[in-house]
């Protein structure tokens, strides 16, 4: 299989599904010869040309309520966010109207469309460009949030998130735009809701997601070395959640770890420690759940602050040996 | 302070002589009397609600046009079957013009399984999305945001269609009203955005929290053609609108109007109407868009005494037996509480 | 002591902070002679003319960016917002400006504001008018929020927010206005940060607050007759969350339930399990931590179902006597 | 399609003669040198924070303002001490020319413990409360809507003060600019509204994202006078602030101002300039505001080439100084990366 970045995967799941069904467009601030922020649509305008690519003013609540109106008619509007940040301008259309209306409509209105937000930090960008919202979204029902963490899910994922015909939030860590991995050719597609073992184990499983799954992964390779197995478990699907293959691990490995960069509190960790309180496996529980998070701050512009503010592998090494050994 | 009450002259000319009106306006007699049958249906739709939330039939709130009648009709009747309209809270009298069956309304006001929303969405969130009738949003303005994405669909589907988009005097303070013209205008969208002024957002007078009226300034200080007219003249709103219309389904763009009228009733259940005098409001009821319409259709000879007497009658029956038909209706199953939650 | 109401312990807190520094003021939506929405700010307007009470235009975006503005110069702004439901509308002001600029100007910058905000179902107001939403707020550091059950808490706790240098989100359930309670003459104060036993019990710990508070208290009451013993504990701070008295009741207990009328999925129950988790009371469980929650829908307007959406005493007896006899 | 580029003409006259225009300004010469030292220092300034990133000793992101320094300095000499500033991404120029301290902002930039925010903010986010410098939002618009509480703020305290916010082309199609101005207008609020028009946003011609330009309609239709400056000339920026801001002053409400300019370097560090022509680069590098102005100065004879020399050699050794500062200050404390979230 070739190896591609993940930022071409979702280039090539957006060209490859606006081909083959002319109701999908793009909507979005400079999406058109700049490529977007993070160059993920280059070249996208040249080939479908203004009638597809809707490049529009800084106007995010309008760009999503856009988004919203359109696909209640039946069109498929993946619009883009520049940054996640920008989450708190746009949280009407998205939660109170992409969200509900099929619901308030009794089930009358269809809402097909998706939202592209580039999230996390690590680039330097400070407070306002590098926060991880997700949990936000995961609390508002009636939507769907996606957050890859390889090529291939992305574009596996993100082809799936296009076909759905509820509204979807596709979350795109900054710092995995250039990670590479295999693709292959041709289309493929990755249900929604369903997690993936990134590494399997059996003393401790970790659930974590993005950029994160790659420290983890890191740092499970350090621990094996002290003779510790490290499950990795990527929701992919942060809503709705794989519970079952969550607690299935848990079971297996009676120890949970979760890890995300968004922040401690109210963070998305307590509703998968939630969810194994309430799963069966509760009761092969060796030790107490623990999470890894962001600090509690806005993440700092300096580079050392920066990398304080979030997980880091040594953080998670330190934080399996603790679990594993009982000190905490 | 800004207190710039609203004095603008109209853009539009009063109807004065039906007849001479419907003539240009290519309307039959019949045309004529159907409009105003359905300004009176609206209004017997909306005391009822007011009479059945005093029978504390109603678990909620409500939001009555009684007064602005007029503008849902002028409107209404322009709207054609594939066109889009988009509402917001105030949406009974838009929804009844636009031919919505009463009794699904009534049923969705008391909560009902056959509601039109199966009960989900009671009186402020009535949608057909099937008729193409996108639904009224209680957000104030949200609507308006939707309306630049119908506008794209319409244009990338290279249609004739028209969305209609529609809100208060309030709405148009929110920010999405820039971004949404603004929009719709870069991309010579066909929507029609139409401001219903009733004077009041709430206890809000248009002229204490707004920098400048009318509001057609804005619109075309976004490149868009603005209009105020007087929306208690059910003709001229009619004739504006279609104009409009036509605007827009011919690739021209968008265009914004703001109607004149007036909300006669409070707010919701939960007004005191202590910020307006009765005086005021009783000016206003000496406009009632519906006496105005009867009396010029008296006066060309269109329609008779009797036949007005028979059109309240009428009126009052199909209201009656849309209760009948919603009160003879099941609640929704509980069970199903969570349904409709995705697709 | 005299017993007023919640909505006049909140009406009260407001003048008699106004009437004691000049540079509180109230700014929204027809708070004026109208009075809010909920009749809160009734007659403030008259007292205080319009140089304390800037009535807008509907624009919540600006009136809660206008809080940040006048808070970083020095003033003391309340902000209303007149539904919780559009915290999606004010969320960047709130989030991006008011919980940021502090920390992203090195502590240059103090930001005193208050935002209240109605919040909750029961009304029959639907899915736009009716949400229970400060699980976001909770997520967003250099946010404070309140959210009382008496008028006792509302009044004291509303005067610490209003002096507080720091941005404090105040929910309002709308249930609770017409509720009654004693309120002492003259001034007094509740720390923020500070939870509240509502009830003493030795065989459960429900953490819960707002209109749940009442209806767990009832719960209680009935439970009590068959000899549970149950106590419940209201935060009244959601952040930053008073963790030790969580865990000291949990200590005594051996059992944890979270009620809370937010949707289950990523709402703050999922918070107090984490904290639990990650402190010496996981040793003390004698039963897996449950949830007890608002369904993962938007609220219906039918009034059975709008009931059937959020958890009823009923639903909490249930728990209660699931979690004692371990059946779940 | 709206294309409608700029073409209107300017409200200002072009300044010809620089004695002329300071004598009616009541400007000395010392003041138009000093004018003009500041622009170059801020041109030193972000000529510096390229050479810095190329060497890598910056780790983020940066806005430069290059080619536009006449607003920066024409505003910023206007500015009172007491008046407040309130910034967006792109606000180097706009600080220097309030008169902050560029060790701060150098160290700042470098991500510095000596750094205005501590290192925490960044070139994004300089700001100086204390000097009723507000800070600098990276939300595109966010000040806008910060500003109408600041103009609240002067309003109740009765004081002399006014609030200057600076925005770009872009922020001027964010809802919150019509909820700000329209807040503004109803309650005469002190605040001075420069939209500075460099053409674009990111890569959003202006003219292609906007229903109509300039924007001076916008504001006017929100019933605030509004103007549409040449941007490049200092001379012309000054006096139409000092205008602008003694009409806020002096309780007459809001003014709008659109200053038009170039942006000379990409929007950003990730910009490859796709979206407009070196051409049309060129053509406004020939514009240059500083050589504009130079060479007016020059003509005058208030300055000499000497002068000018040694202006460049003292600006250049103030950035050098600057950057010596930042260089050798401590990287904050990775332990107190928790302080300040909370007072
Ligand atoms: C964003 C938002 N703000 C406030 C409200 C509360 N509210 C509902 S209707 C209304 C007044 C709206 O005024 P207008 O747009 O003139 O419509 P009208 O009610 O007069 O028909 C208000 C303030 C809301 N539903 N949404
Ligand atoms: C709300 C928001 N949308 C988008 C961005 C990304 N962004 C940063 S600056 C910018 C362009 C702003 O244009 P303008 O207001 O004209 O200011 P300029 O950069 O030209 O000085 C964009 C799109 C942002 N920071 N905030
Ligand atoms: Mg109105
Ligand atoms: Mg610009």
């Amino acid at each position: 299989m070739p190896e591609i970045t993940f930022r071409q995967a979702i280039h090539d799941a957006l060209v490859e599904e606006m081909r083959r069904d002319s109701s999908v467009f793009l909507i979005g601030e400079d999406i058109g010869t700049y490529g977007g922020a993070f160059g993920v649509t280059a070249g996208i305008l040249d080939e479908f040309g203004r009638d597809r690519v809707w490049e529009t003013p800084i106007s995010e609540e309008t760009i999503v309520g856009s988004a919203v109106g359109a696909a209640i008619v039946g069109m498929k509007p993946i619009a883009e966010i520049m940054f996640m940040d920008f989450l708190t301008l746009v949280l009407d259309p998205l939660a109170n109207q992409a969200a509900k209306v099929r619901y308030m409509f009794g089930g009358k209105a269809t809402v097909p469309m998706v939202v592209r937000m580039p999230s996390g930090s690590g680039t330097g960008a400070a407070a306002h460009h590098s926060q991880s919202l997700e949990t936000i979204l995961m609390h508002i029902p009636g939507l769907k949030v996606v957050a890859p963490s390889t090529p291939y899910d992305a574009k596996g994922l993100l082809l799936s998130a296009i076909r759905d015909p509820n509204p979807v939030c596709f979350v795109e860590h900054k710092l995995l735009y250039k990670t590479k991995g295999e693709v292959p050719n041709g289309e493929y597609t990755i249900p929604l809701g369903v997690a993936d073992i990134k590494r399997e184990g059996t003393d401790l499983t970790i659930v974590t997601s993005e950029i994160m799954v790659h420290k983890s992964l890191s740092a499970a390779e350090d621990v094996s070395k002290e003779g510790i197995s490290v499950e990795i478990l990527d929701p992919r699907t942060l809503l709705p959640l794989d519970v079952d293959t969550i607690t299935n691990s848990v079971m297996k490995t009676g120890r949970l770890l979760v890890v995300h960069e968004a922040v401690k509190t109210a963070g998305w960790a307590g509703e998968i420690m939630a969810s194994v309180s309430e799963s069966p496996a509760w009761d092969y529980l060796d030790a107490p759940m623990r999470r890894l998070t962001g600090k509690d701050v806005p993440i700092p512009y300096n580079r050392f602050l920066e990398r304080a503010a979030v997980p880091q592998e040594e953080d998670i090494v330190r934080e399996i040996q603790a679990i594993v050994s009982n000190q905490y | 302070m800004g207190s710039n009450k609203i004095n603008a002259a109209y853009d539009n000319e009063e109807t004065t002589d039906a007849r001479k009106k419907a003539a240009e306006l290519g309307l039959t007699n019949e045309d004529l009397v159907s409009m105003y049958e359905v300004m009176v249906e609206i209004r017997h739709f909306e005391e009822m609600a007011t009479t059945l939330y005093g029978l504390g039939k109603v678990h909620g709130t409500m939001h009555l046009s009684i007064g602005q009648e007029a503008v849902a009709a002028g409107a209404g009747f322009t709207l054609q079957d594939k066109d889009y309209l988009i509402n917001h809270h105030r949406g009974h009298g838009h929804f009844i013009a636009s031919g919505a069956d009463v009794n699904k309304m009534m049923a969705e006001f008391l909560g009902k399984e056959t509601g039109f929303c199966h009960g989900r969405g009671g009186s402020m969130h009535i949608a057909d999305v099937t008729a193409n009738n996108l639904g009224a949003q209680g957000i104030v303005a949200a609507q308006i945001a939707m309306a630049p994405g119908v506008g794209i669909a319409i244009k990338m589907r290279k249609t004739d269609q028209v969305a209609l988009v529609i809100f208060g005097d309030g709405a148009a303070n929110r920010g999405v009203f820039l971004e949404s013209l603004n929009m719709s205008s870069i991309w010579d969208l066909p929507v029609v955005y139409l401001c219903e002024n009733n004077h009041y957002g709430m206890s809000a007078e248009v002229g204490r929290v707004s920098g400048k009226v009318p509001f057609k300034d804005r619109a075309e200080a976004l490149g868009i053609p603005g209009y105020f007219i007087d929306g208690n003249d059910v003709l001229a709103v009619y004739e504006f609108m279609k104009n409009a219309f036509s605007h827009a389904r011919s690739g021209s763009g968008p265009v914004f109007v703001e109607t004149e009228t007036y909300r006669i009733l409070g707010h919701s259940k939960s007004d005191r109407n202590l910020y307006r005098t009765k005086d005021e409001i009783n000016q206003w009821k000496e406009k009632d868009p519906i006496i105005r319409f009867r009396d010029l259709l008296l006066e060309a000879d269109i329609i008779t005494v009797k036949q007005v007497d028979e059109i309240e009658k009428k009126m009052a029956k199909v209201i009656e037996d849309a209760v009948e038909f919603a009160e003879n209706s099941p609640e929704p199953n509980i069970e199903d509480v969570m349904e409709w939650v995705y697709a």
